[in-house]
């Protein structure tokens, strides 16, 4: 029988080394495996490229990763997010390498990793800043610019219903980068939250097939990613 | 007398069609999520994974997994759906998304945009800036006319880094709303109160007045917000 | 209120035009939007492109497109099913033109014009007779060949359930080309078994989303498509 | 005494892994589905976006929304999921199908592979086979050993058009079990009363014999299905 499930967060992260290159899934807060990457910093892998949207929250997953020092450098779109303190504090003081990519090349430099393409060519960021060096070319009167898979030794993701197999179902706006990330690890590392029985998920609905996942954990919401207890009371009194 | 950033909001509001797909950036364009026609279908998308982003939730009914790509619970319409970031950016690289409202640092007189990085900002962030710029045909700017400090942010040459180049159609400001043409600027509305010459006098580049050139429609205060300064 | 909806296959296709380039989805039957290929017929342009997986089958849809005389080119991985005797005929004739491109990198290209991408790098094919005459490089040591963007003028898709604002859902193997093909069509038109209300597909459930198609109608499925009655008694005596 | 078609395919289910992915072609391979081993979860992945596709449908039952790639009516195992083209691809071409099953024309002693043209064919096609045969590591063809005219189809260099060169891990015939190794053609394993000479009497490329070459353990007969012939 197949079981991907591990019990605890520390035995699923067990195995990521130092140097290693890591995906995290989310955008803002829906969608991070935060449990994961707090697994991370107990486990103490350092001198981590870590591929992600934004720089991480606070001194919470992977914006403690950074305040800890763990990480070597940023791969991200939007790393200037105010609560990204910990980034911006090292970074002015040159201590972790930021590649800045448009949102849209970012995910699509993901995919082609997990597709197997070899690169592909974008219009976006022609002509400015953020293509400097690149390969260009017109195609068909329009320019473009080539961009390169981006690979990683493991990807965190989150999602919201997992089963044994590692087939996983997304709710609301946690999908975004999770799925694609789940086709681009070498090792790909789910938390859900809810661990359901083998065909409670419709094949329909099923977003990233268990082919994609290697390893998946169930765990309780971190109150810093808030709750999952709709509706949820977050302007208390 | 000057539009608040609501009533620059409430303006953009007004020009987009039934049927269209907008994104709305961070900031000012957010804020045309209030404004909307009740009585046209505007299918608003957010780059997260979100096509028909409704209202915001009402405190107490914020639910963790629902927000936009400004970082607000939202609720969603009927006929929403959701999706995966590739799919997002599918949306918005592949020319679906028909509208996009965007800040601005600065605009050129070529229809030049730069709103991803200051000169000389510490950290620089683009996120999906880039990919809107490029990729939408209808690109609109709503921001202040000038900085916080007075100074033209509609130039002849943008000085910072682009976002892209020929990239805007329409800009929306407190002051006027201004149509990028082949021809250089063309000054269609002026906000209540001021002339072109007011106008022209916080604008670098040189605008030409449309033949009929009119005033800002916007009241006053729309459901107890100001709109008007 | 936006209503994509239309009466009739006949009005949905009315406007292709001679020369015009068709995506067709479906892969063997399953997904074939078979009502308004036939409408298609009815219409009379001719000199049309068409990419699809196959060659369609017998007289029906496709097969009596080509049949017809009214496809000048193909686009396709697989047309050589024996049930693609219409396009067999007139391939031997040399009354139809052939692109034969690997499946893989077939949706690919669809996708990548869907997607506004000027190209990309895949490995499929390199070093064989469907790559000759293509820009090759090679990249970390594996080699790869470079694909441009497959767009059409219209794609015809079919669904299972769709609503007026054009949110699309498939069931089974319905899937297929589909929805790459719902992002590459300067106008798309989608062929349902059921109209639903609005709200009646969740947003986790759509596949294609409104954004994508312009024009919906219901139909009745061909019974030479295999009508929507499981268990359905195919093998009848 | 040599395998059947079926027999083929039960030799090839022995070899598949538990938790092994795997897509099978039209022909011999596709008949492996009824011989997966009950003991070990396998999924077997359909191009047309089916992964966990079960035994095929009972007359009375079949579903025209749910067939294979090779177009015959099929059940889904629990754990099972459906999606587009796209993603399928994604599967195959980015290597997470850990194994494939397919058929041959031609194959190379150096693992080339052809399969999806004969020379001067009137009408090609190609369909997914050259994205597995870049794609999976583990390519299995499965075939018989020699063409209907008895000449042989395991060759020093194929002279049909190649699918992908240097590809193919294993050859299951009906009269042996053949490995690629960087060293040439490898016989694992002889149909059981032929000999190591009678099988490279049937083969073209040379034939190293493993020191542990031994009989393939095929029942002459499964559920009423002949096995040997």
């Amino acid at each position: 029988m197949i079981d991907k499930t591990v019990a605890s967060c520390k035995e699923a992260v067990a195995d990521v080394f130092d140097g290693a290159t890591l995906m995290f899934g989310g955008f803002g807060d829906p969608g991070v495996p935060g449990r994961l990457i707090e697994a991370l910093r107990e486990q103490g892998a350092s001198r981590l490229c870590v591929i992600h949207n934004g720089a991480g929250g606070d001194d919470f997953a992977l914006g403690g990763l950074i305040l800890d020092g763990r990480v070597r450098k940023l791969i991200a779109s939007f790393p200037n997010s105010p609560r990204a303190w910990a980034f911006r504090d090292r970074y002015l003081k040159g201590e972790i390498e930021l590649e800045l990519i448009p949102q849209g090349t970012l995910v699509e430099r993901i995919r082609a990793a997990g597709a197997g393409l070899g690169g592909f060519f974008t219009p976006t960021a022609f002509g400015t800043e953020l293509a400097v060096g690149k390969e260009t070319r017109i195609i068909d009167g329009r320019e473009y610019v080539l961009e390169a898979p981006l690979h990683a030794d493991f990807a965190f993701i989150k999602a919201h219903r997992g089963d044994r197999l590692g087939n996983l179902s997304y709710r609301g706006a946690m999908r975004n980068f999770n799925p694609v990330m789940a086709t681009a690890g070498k090792v790909v590392i789910a938390e859900v939250d809810q661990l359901v029985p083998v065909g409670a998920l419709s094949p329909e609905e099923i977003h990233t097939p268990g082919i994609f996942v290697d390893l998946l954990v169930e765990v309780e919401r971190d109150p810093r990613l808030f709750e999952l207890e709709p509706p949820k009371r977050r302007s208390a009194k | 007398m000057t539009l608040t950033r609501d009533g620059i909001a409430y303006r953009v509001a007004l020009d987009l069609p039934e049927g269209s797909y907008v994104n709305l950036g961070i900031g000012i364009p957010i804020l045309v999520t209030a404004y909307l026609p009740p009585d046209k279908e505007i299918f608003i998308h957010s780059e997260n994974g979100l096509l028909g982003v409704g209202p915001m939730s009402l405190p107490g009914t914020e639910d963790p997994d629902f927000l936009n790509a400004s970082k607000q619970f939202v609720t969603l319409v009927p006929g929403a759906s959701l999706f995966d970031h590739a799919l997002s950016f599918t949306m918005i690289r592949g020319g679906h998304i028909t509208h996009s409202v965007i800040g601005a640092i600065e605009v050129a007189a070529n229809g030049d945009l730069a709103n991803w990085r200051v000169s000389g900002e510490k950290v620089p962030g683009v996120g999906g800036a880039m990919d809107l710029a490029f990729g939408v045909r209808n690109l609109y700017v709503a921001m202040n006319h000038v900085t916080n400090k007075g100074e033209p942010k509609i130039l002849n040459h943008c000085t910072c880094p682009l976002t892209a180049p020929r990239c805007v159609r329409r800009i929306y400001t407190d002051m006027a709303l201004i149509e990028v043409t082949p021809e250089g600027l063309l000054l269609r509305e002026v906000a209540r109160g001021l002339t072109a010459e007011a106008v022209q006098a916080c604008t670098e580049a040189p605008l030409r007045v449309a033949d009929d050139c009119r005033e800002m429609t916007v009241p006053d205060e729309f459901k107890g917000v100001r709109l008007t300064a």
